[in-house]
């Protein structure tokens, strides 16, 4: 019999269906995922199951658990999700009481399930945490800590179902395959049903045994694992599929290049001392980088999140200034936000979030022309030319440049923030996570993109990233960061073959399987 | 957003009466149905007749032309301390935002500093200093917007100043204070409109109390708390003079109030309500 | 800990010092020669100017801001002018009736504004909710004097149940203190209960939306137990920035209240120094009460820390 | 309205009687609008220190009946010499401070002495500057001899400014006033109330009130509420246009009496236009004295025509020197060259008597073209712009001195009048003390500052007193400042 089977639910908002016609069926012990793009309705099942649907929402159809209705009443359906279903969900930033120890917030689960048996200390042991973790505020704790917390927090009611949803897109990719191996780990243990849902094949791929793909609220198909893998039916699984693989692409030859970037003892250290502190070290975020980039380069920089890459890709911009260290682009030296006006141009950032990259209020057309303030030699008309010249380069209208940045969606977004990179003819193109924001079907299509740009203008890049499969596949030789150092480099073959420092090795252990 | 606003039943209804007031008020610019300096003690406590339609006052007055007069004189001065709050308020709290530093802690400090002087006492020390009167109303109620608007600017302009349009900006060479007029300003005016409606509110109201202790607006210049004011005396004898003003006092803030909840809710439904520039009374 | 709190008492201190700066210079401009209050329209310019002599009128500025500082350091706030009394004691005796009266004023309206603000947000979109912020918008907008001439008719006037106004201190008859201060106390709570409610309501819809209390939901409670355990206490912290703001706004700005009340209050004590020139009184009084407010803030600062462990670590 | 006004009247009266009932005592509690900075009322002018302290705390050699007559007080009776410059006063045995020290000879030169004094502080020097010497003759008699013959002697010195003190006390004066009166200072409750009580070894014949408490409220209709509500007994002047709601209440009187201030439109007559007599003349005849007496008294002011008081034996009227007539006062605008008008200030102190009056005669003065800018000013700045620096066109002021015509004789008045005639008269008026001879003196200096139209003469305050009906004994008149407590009582 099905733990939990769903027919026909709808969800609508405001009269506009978010999800239609639903129907699933989950059987006890199964893993069951559920994947899905930005607004596929993944999200809105898992609510729709635990009764947490917001109050906007209109649902019909009908939910069964364990054999029965979800009960209408709230009490009874608050008692259903602290007795028999365990929840974990994806920021495990805000999801915790911030004002309230995290062993007092476990203790409440506890409660709740009227459970008598489990101590807090011993579901922070299963989850892996010290038991002293019990007495820290969730802000004490780091983002892999807080989900394991979250975890512990859904298992206080020994539940039968545990639902996690996108838990670990917030995470770093060693983190992430940790908390994963924990989920699988934990399931197996107490034979307990899973629903996952992710908008990572892979990461359903590792595991679950069955899988539903949702699209844009309709449901594609449900497929056991393999099947998706191999003989994915729909096309759009079959999209889903090849968006996680990434052809390597042709490595550049360098030998006559000359240099376009060096890059000697950089360190940015913040300053931890306030007017009345006592004395601290002070945080290095950078900590004596030293490394040159060649003209025509693609150079990827890799490491956890909080190592610093970001904090270095901003000095070399110019968004930042180095504490001690310089930096030297055609043999103009600079320390960061010191770099002259007429050298601005040669560099250019693409950041990672296409929503906040755009000034809302300012049209495309003005956002772009905005770093040709650094050009103003350029007459009316041949800034003219650039701004069309850079939107047409990513594959898009001129006649976008009069629309707002609501009008676009997400990938077109990156390609304007890119075109805005493009547009002062720049020789080194930052890019900070050019594509974790996007969704996995408009990855690739970015990727190309610059790959194109690139061999079209002679660009240089230094790619900031924890995907190292986009790494492996952009990039001429990677760099691996940690706590402010680079601990390694080397070509992407050389250095994923055989990676020499615990760090390269970690990262390479957290990979997912590849799904073919 | 045509939609949007028509949604809204409560920001129609608030907006239409705050604007029939604001033109009430300035109608009495160029017309009322008789001068306010015309006094007639012979038709003092006239009750509302086709004449006068809201009856005169303890002079012989019009109490209709009073009240036009009276709101136009309201809606002066707190738009007029709005002008002086958001006009000093808001590049201060931009500054404390793009500089941060020592000009934030000093922004901060003054903000302080601002609060700590309660707006009663600033109006009672300009009064004596300038004399009563409107204009003082107007300095100690925008005094107290400064700090007001400050934090209300500096929030936003700290909010926004994390995203990545704004180091764009720098990127492309902009100046610091180019930022702030060409990213933030814009970006944050919906914030600043909003706080501006809860402002005028507040003004209006505290004009109001100082006319009522004798700060404010002097005759023969009228308000409708000076209109309160003179009114109370004869509360257990002539009712009316008193309601009447009162009575409009209170429909102009609540509508401007229900205005600037629903301003928020369709501006940006994300905006914080700053009720910290109510608690001035 | 220790370093968020020295922080938030250095940022204090520098308050008070431009205060005071600015106080002083403030009152050197005021127009109207003190003596000249004092003796009135048939004076001899003798006198005037023996009581001039008298009131040390005519030392220059810089001495006088000096010696006054140098006073209030070893907490001599020097004598009134008109009153012929320390001004501490002045502010003293009349602390005696503003600060019960404050404390009364921001206990009602917390016992009133908080339980409907928390009950309009649980019912939010609903007719009840509807009905509390319409009372809300009534509150906000009545002007607190007219407020308190209602209730004056009311209870003291019709009723005669309270006393119309006026203030027995508090050792010859502690009770009629208290009636004396019920009334005032109602004008003062009930406009600020309403924006008490106002910010609990929209602090509550707020932290309803946050991930946290979905969570609580998902360990098994309802919507109403989420809000109660988890909700409450987060969006208490902007209530407790208003609260602050209240006890400042209250503390000084009750002159009209102690007006239609005839209460011998700290607000109407520096009404009345001002209009009688009584410039010592006036700026010792003004730096007490910038004092109060500075420190009520002080203290809010310091509770937050207390509430939100995320800020005492932060130290900013 | 009108429903609930009764409604709530007709309640109030009801509990009005039965509190009453019970409070039916030798107590008063008596409301003031103004609360006195300080009790000595030999270092200041404020009128609130006289409303609680005048004959009640402290008395004088002399004091003033509700008439205005001159009454023995702490002197039993006293002789003047032919040429009326040696005054000897005799003193009451007998009498004590209320501290305990008795009061004999020594506290009478010591108070004027200390009048006189180069560092005095008194508010009104100049009345007393024409003692020459104070002696001890023995401790129950004193000579004061005088420079110059002063018809007004006897009553300034029967004034709250020379009121006895006592050398042990009379530092402490101002927060601990120690007199000789029927009453003894209890309590300052600053901010809130003065109370006081009978002081059981008073010389005189004893009160009938045990305890009085002056309740300091300063809105009006907040004492409305309080004398509704019965939290006091009654007031001394209440404002004119709420008396409506006691007028035809049994449980309350309302006492409507004289007062020395003659209100007038004072006018700077040394600068222009308002040195042309013309343009005095032409204000004076734009004056609708019943409209602002309706205005702003609500018909309680009693209309003057010179600086004088109307219940005064002196008086004579001169309203109609300059009847109300615009075309009149647009003629000799334009004969004093002023045909169009011209726009002035009118600066007003912050009494409620000043504005009102002030919008009226803005609103007439507009219709013949003299356009009023009206600025209104706190009473520290009008003193010092107006009266001590003359900064100014035209003010409203209540003169409240009595029998204070002396003050057009002084040029460097802050009204700038300056004529030698009515100089002269006025010297010869001082040094005369025939009855009838000083009464066609004062009248002819009426006369004179009428005709000149010096200032716009507007109306004689009245007070409006309001008091529990069964209250007795109280002053109706107000010949000096002063809530005289000494003849209170309560009536069945």
């Amino acid at each position: 019999m099905s733990l939990v089977e769903i027919e026909n639910l709808t969800i609508r908002f405001g009269g506009r269906p978010a999800l239609s016609g639903l129907s699933l069926a989950i059987a006890r012990g199964e893993r069951f995922g559920i994947v899905g793009e930005s607004g596929s309705g993944k999200s809105l099942t898992a609510l729709a199951i635990t009764g947490l649907l917001p109050d906007a929402a209109e649902a019909t159809g009908v939910i069964r658990f364990d054999g029965k209705l979800l009960p209408t009443d709230e009490r009874a359906m608050a008692a259903l999700r602290g007795h028999r279903i365990g929840i974990v969900f994806q920021e495990p930033m805000t999801a915790l009481n911030p004002l309230m120890r995290v062993g007092a917030q476990i203790d409440e689960a506890l409660d709740l399930a009227d459970s008598s048996t489990r101590e807090v200390a011993a579901l922070l042991q299963e989850v892996g945490l010290d038991s002293s973790h019990a007495i820290r505020f969730p802000h004490q704790l780091s983002g892999g800590q807080r989900q394991r917390v979250m975890i512990a927090m859904a298992l206080a009611s020994d539940p039968d179902l545990i639902i996690a949803d996108e838990p670990t897109s917030a995470l770093d990719v060693i983190t992430q395959r940790r908390v994963l191996d924990l989920i699988a780990e934990i399931c197996d243990r107490r034979q307990m049903t899973l629903i996952f849902i992710s908008h990572d094949m892979r990461a359903v791929a590792a595991l679950c045994n069955r899988v539903a793909v949702l699209k844009a609220g309709e449901l594609v198909e449900t497929v056991p694992t393999e099947d998706v893998l191999r003989r994915p039916k729909a096309a759009y699984t079959q999209a889903l599929v090849d968006a996680t693989q990434m052809a390597p692409r042709a490595n550049h030859d360098l030998s006559d290049q000359d240099l376009l970037l060096s890059v000697e003892g950089v360190t940015r250290a913040y300053s931890r001392n306030g007017l009345f502190s006592r004395r601290q070290p002070p945080l290095m975020a950078v900590n004596d980088v030293s490394f040159d980039v060649t003209r025509g380069e693609v150079l990827a920089l890799v490491g956890p999140s909080g190592c610093g890459k970001t904090t270095l890709a901003r000095v070399i911009a110019g968004l930042d200034s180095a504490t001690s260290g310089t930096m030297t682009i055609d043999s103009t030296p600079y320390h960061g936000a010191d770099l002259p006006r007429e050298k601005r141009g040669d560099i250019s950032l693409v950041f990672q979030d296409p929503f906040g990259s755009f000034n809302p209020r300012l049209t495309i057309g003005k956002s772009l022309a905005e770093p040709l303030r650094l050009l103003p030699k350029l007459s009316p008309l041949d800034r003219e030319q650039r701004l069309i010249e850079a939107i047409e380069s990513v594959g898009l209208d001129a006649s976008m440049l009069t629309r707002y940045p609501h009008e676009f969606s997400g990938g077109q977004r990156q390609r304007l923030a890119i075109a805005r990179a493009l547009v002062t003819r720049p020789r080194l193109v930052v890019l900070d996570e050019p594509v974790s924001a996007l969704d996995v079907s408009v990855r690739g299509a970015v990727l190309d993109l610059l790959a194109r740009l690139q061999s079209q203008f002679g660009l240089t890049y230094l790619i900031i990233s924890h995907d190292l499969d986009m790494v492996a596949a952009m990039a001429d030789r990677v760099m691996v960061m940690e706590a402010g150092r680079i601990v390694e480099a080397g070509s992407p073959k050389t250095l994923f073959a055989d990676p020499r420092h615990s760090l390269t090795k970690a990262l390479m252990a957290a990979r997912l399987p590849d799904l073919v | 957003m045509r939609t949007a606003w028509m949604r809204h039943p409560g920001l129609m209804l608030g907006l239409a009466a705050s604007f029939a007031f604001a033109l009430l008020g300035l109608l009495s610019l160029v017309w009322t149905p008789y001068p306010i300096g015309d006094i007639s003690i012979a038709r003092r406590f006239a009750v509302p007749s086709p004449d006068h339609w809201l009856g005169t006052d303890q002079l012989g007055r019009d109490m209709l032309s009073l009240i036009m007069s009276g709101t136009l004189t309201s809606f002066t001065v707190g738009a007029t301390a709005i002008i002086i709050g958001a006009g000093i308020g808001v590049p201060l709290g931009l500054a404390a935002a793009i500089y941060g530093g020592p000009v934030e802690w000093l922004v901060l400090r003054f903000s302080d500093l601002a609060f700590a002087f309660p707006s009663i006492i600033i109006a009672i020390l300009i009064a004596t200093l300038m004399g009563p009167g409107a204009a003082n109303a107007v300095i100690a109620i925008g005094i107290f917007n400064i700090p007001v608007f400050a934090q209300v600017a500096r929030g936003g302009a700290l909010t926004i100043s994390t995203l990545d349009y704004v180091a764009a900006a720098r990127l492309a060479g902009l100046s610091r204070p180019a930022i702030a007029l060409r990213h933030l300003l814009p970006n944050i005016a919906s914030l600043i409109i909003v706080q501006a409606t809860i402002q005028l509110s507040v003004g209006i109201l505290a004009e109001a109390g100082f006319s009522y202790i004798g700060l404010g607006t002097q005759p023969p210049e009228t308000s409708l708390g000076l209109m309160l004011r003179d009114a109370q005396n004869l509360f257990l004898i002539h009712p009316w003079l008193s309601i009447a003003p009162g009575l409009a006092i209170a429909v102009i803030v609540i509508a401007l109030n229900i205005a600037g909840d629903g301003l928020r809710d369709i501006l940006d439904p994300r905006l914080r309500r700053q009720e910290v520039g109510r608690v001035a009374g | 800990m220790t370093l968020y709190i020295l922080r938030r008492l250095a940022g204090f201190l520098v308050t008070l010092l431009i205060a005071a700066a600015v106080i002083f210079l403030l009152l050197d401009l005021l127009p109207g020669d003190p003596a000249r209050f004092i003796l009135g329209i048939n004076a001899t310019p003798e006198s005037v100017a023996a009581l001039r002599l008298q009131m040390g009128l005519d030392d220059p500025a810089i001495l006088r801001f000096g010696n006054w500082l140098l006073g209030m350091f070893r907490g001599d706030f020097g004598m009134s002018q008109t009153q012929k009394l320390p001004v501490a004691d002045l502010i003293a005796a009349r602390m005696a009736v503003t600060l019960p009266l404050t404390l009364f004023a921001m206990v009602v309206s917390i016992v009133i504004g908080l339980p409907l603000g928390i009950l309009a947000a649980m019912h939010r979109g609903k007719p009840l909710d509807t009905i509390l912020m319409v009372i809300a918008q009534a509150g906000v907008a009545v002007p607190n004097f007219w407020f308190g001439m209602l209730l004056t008719l009311l209870f003291a006037v019709i009723l005669r149940w309270l006393p119309t106004g006026g203030f027995t201190p508090w050792h010859e008859n502690p009770i009629a203190a208290f009636r004396g201060l019920l009334l005032p106390g109602l004008a003062l709570a009930l406009p600020q209960a309403a924006i008490l409610a106002r910010v609990m309501r929209t602090a509550l819809v707020d932290v309803s939306t946050q991930d946290f209390i979905r969570t609580a939901r998902a360990k098994g409670m309802t919507f109403g137990q989420a809000m109660w355990r988890h909700g409450v206490r987060n969006a208490f912290l902007p209530v407790l920035t208003i609260l602050g703001l209240q006890f400042a706004f209250l503390i000084a700005g009750t002159i009209i209240v102690e007006n239609v009340f005839f209460l011998p209050g700290l607000g109407r004590l520096i009404a009345t120094a001002v209009t009688e020139r009584d410039l010592v009184l006036v700026r010792s009084a003004t730096i007490i009460l910038v004092l109060a407010v500075s420190a009520t803030m002080l203290i809010v600062d310091i509770a937050y820390g207390f509430v939100d462990p995320r800020l005492r670590e932060r130290g900013a | 309205m009108r429903v609930t006004k009764s409604l709530a009247l007709a309640s109030a009266g009801l509990l009005l009687a039965t509190s009453l009932a019970m409070a039916q005592s030798t107590e008063i509690r008596v409301g003031a609008p103004l609360e006195p900075p300080a009790l000595d009322p030999t270092a200041g002018a404020a009128e609130a220190i006289d409303v609680v302290v005048y004959q009640n705390v402290f008395e004088g050699l002399t004091r003033i009946d509700q008439n205005g007559a001159v009454q023995s007080g702490l002197a039993s009776e006293w002789t003047i010499s032919e040429d009326g410059l040696t005054y000897d006063f005799k003193l009451h045995d007998g009498v004590t401070f209320h501290d305990g020290t008795s009061f004999d000879a020594e506290d009478v030169k010591f108070t004027f002495d200390r009048i006189l004094a180069e560092n005095s502080v008194n508010a009104q020097k100049a009345l007393y500057e024409a003692i020459e010497s104070v002696t001890v003759v023995d401790p129950l008699t004193v000579e004061i001899k005088l420079s110059r013959p002063d018809g007004l002697f006897l009553f300034n010195i029967g004034r709250g400014d020379a009121v006895i003190v006592a050398p042990e006390s009379a530092e402490n004066n101002a927060t601990q006033p120690i007199g000789t009166g029927p009453f003894a200072f209890v309590q300052w409750d600053r901010g809130s109330r003065v109370i006081l009580e009978q002081y059981g070894p008073y010389w005189g014949e004893k009160p009938a009130l045990t305890k009085a408490t002056y309740v300091f409220i300063s809105d009006m209709a907040t004492m409305t509420n309080a004398l509704l509500a019965g939290d006091v007994d009654g007031t001394y002047n209440f404002s004119a246009e709420a008396l409506p709601v006691f007028e035809n209440n049994p449980q309350f009187k309302v006492l409507v009496g004289t007062t020395e201030g003659e209100t007038i439109l004072s006018t700077n007559n040394a600068k222009e236009p308002f040195n042309k007599l013309e343009v005095r003349q032409a204000m004076a005849h734009a004056i609708n004295r019943q409209e602002i007496i309706d205005g702003a008294t609500y018909g309680y002011g009693v209309p003057i025509g010179s600086h004088f008081a109307p219940h005064n034996p002196y008086y004579i009227d001169l309203t109609n020197t300059y009847p109300f007539d615009l075309d009149k006062a647009k003629e000799l605008l334009a004969q004093a060259g002023y045909p169009d008008g011209f726009s002035a200030t009118l600066k007003l102190p912050p009494v409620n008597y000043a504005t009102v009056s002030g919008q009226i005669i803005a609103s007439d003065f507009a219709k013949i073209g003299i356009k009023l800018e009206l600025i209104n000013m706190e009473w520290a700045q009008w003193l010092e712009d107006v009266f001590a620096n003359k900064d100014f066109d035209l003010t409203i002021i209540s003169h409240v001195e009595p029998f204070d015509i002396g003050i057009y004789a002084n040029p460097d008045y802050y009204f700038g009048y300056n004529n030698p005639e009515f100089q002269a008269l006025n010297e010869t008026l001082n040094a005369t003390t025939d009855e009838a001879k000083r009464k066609e003196l004062a009248q002819e200096m009426q006369t004179i500052i009428a005709k000149d139209a010096v200032n716009g003469y507007l109306f004689e305050l009245a007070q409006t007193g309001v008091w529990n009906a069964k209250l007795d004994g109280m002053w109706q008149n107000a010949p000096v400042e002063g809530v005289v407590l000494r003849d209170v009582h309560w009536v069945e």
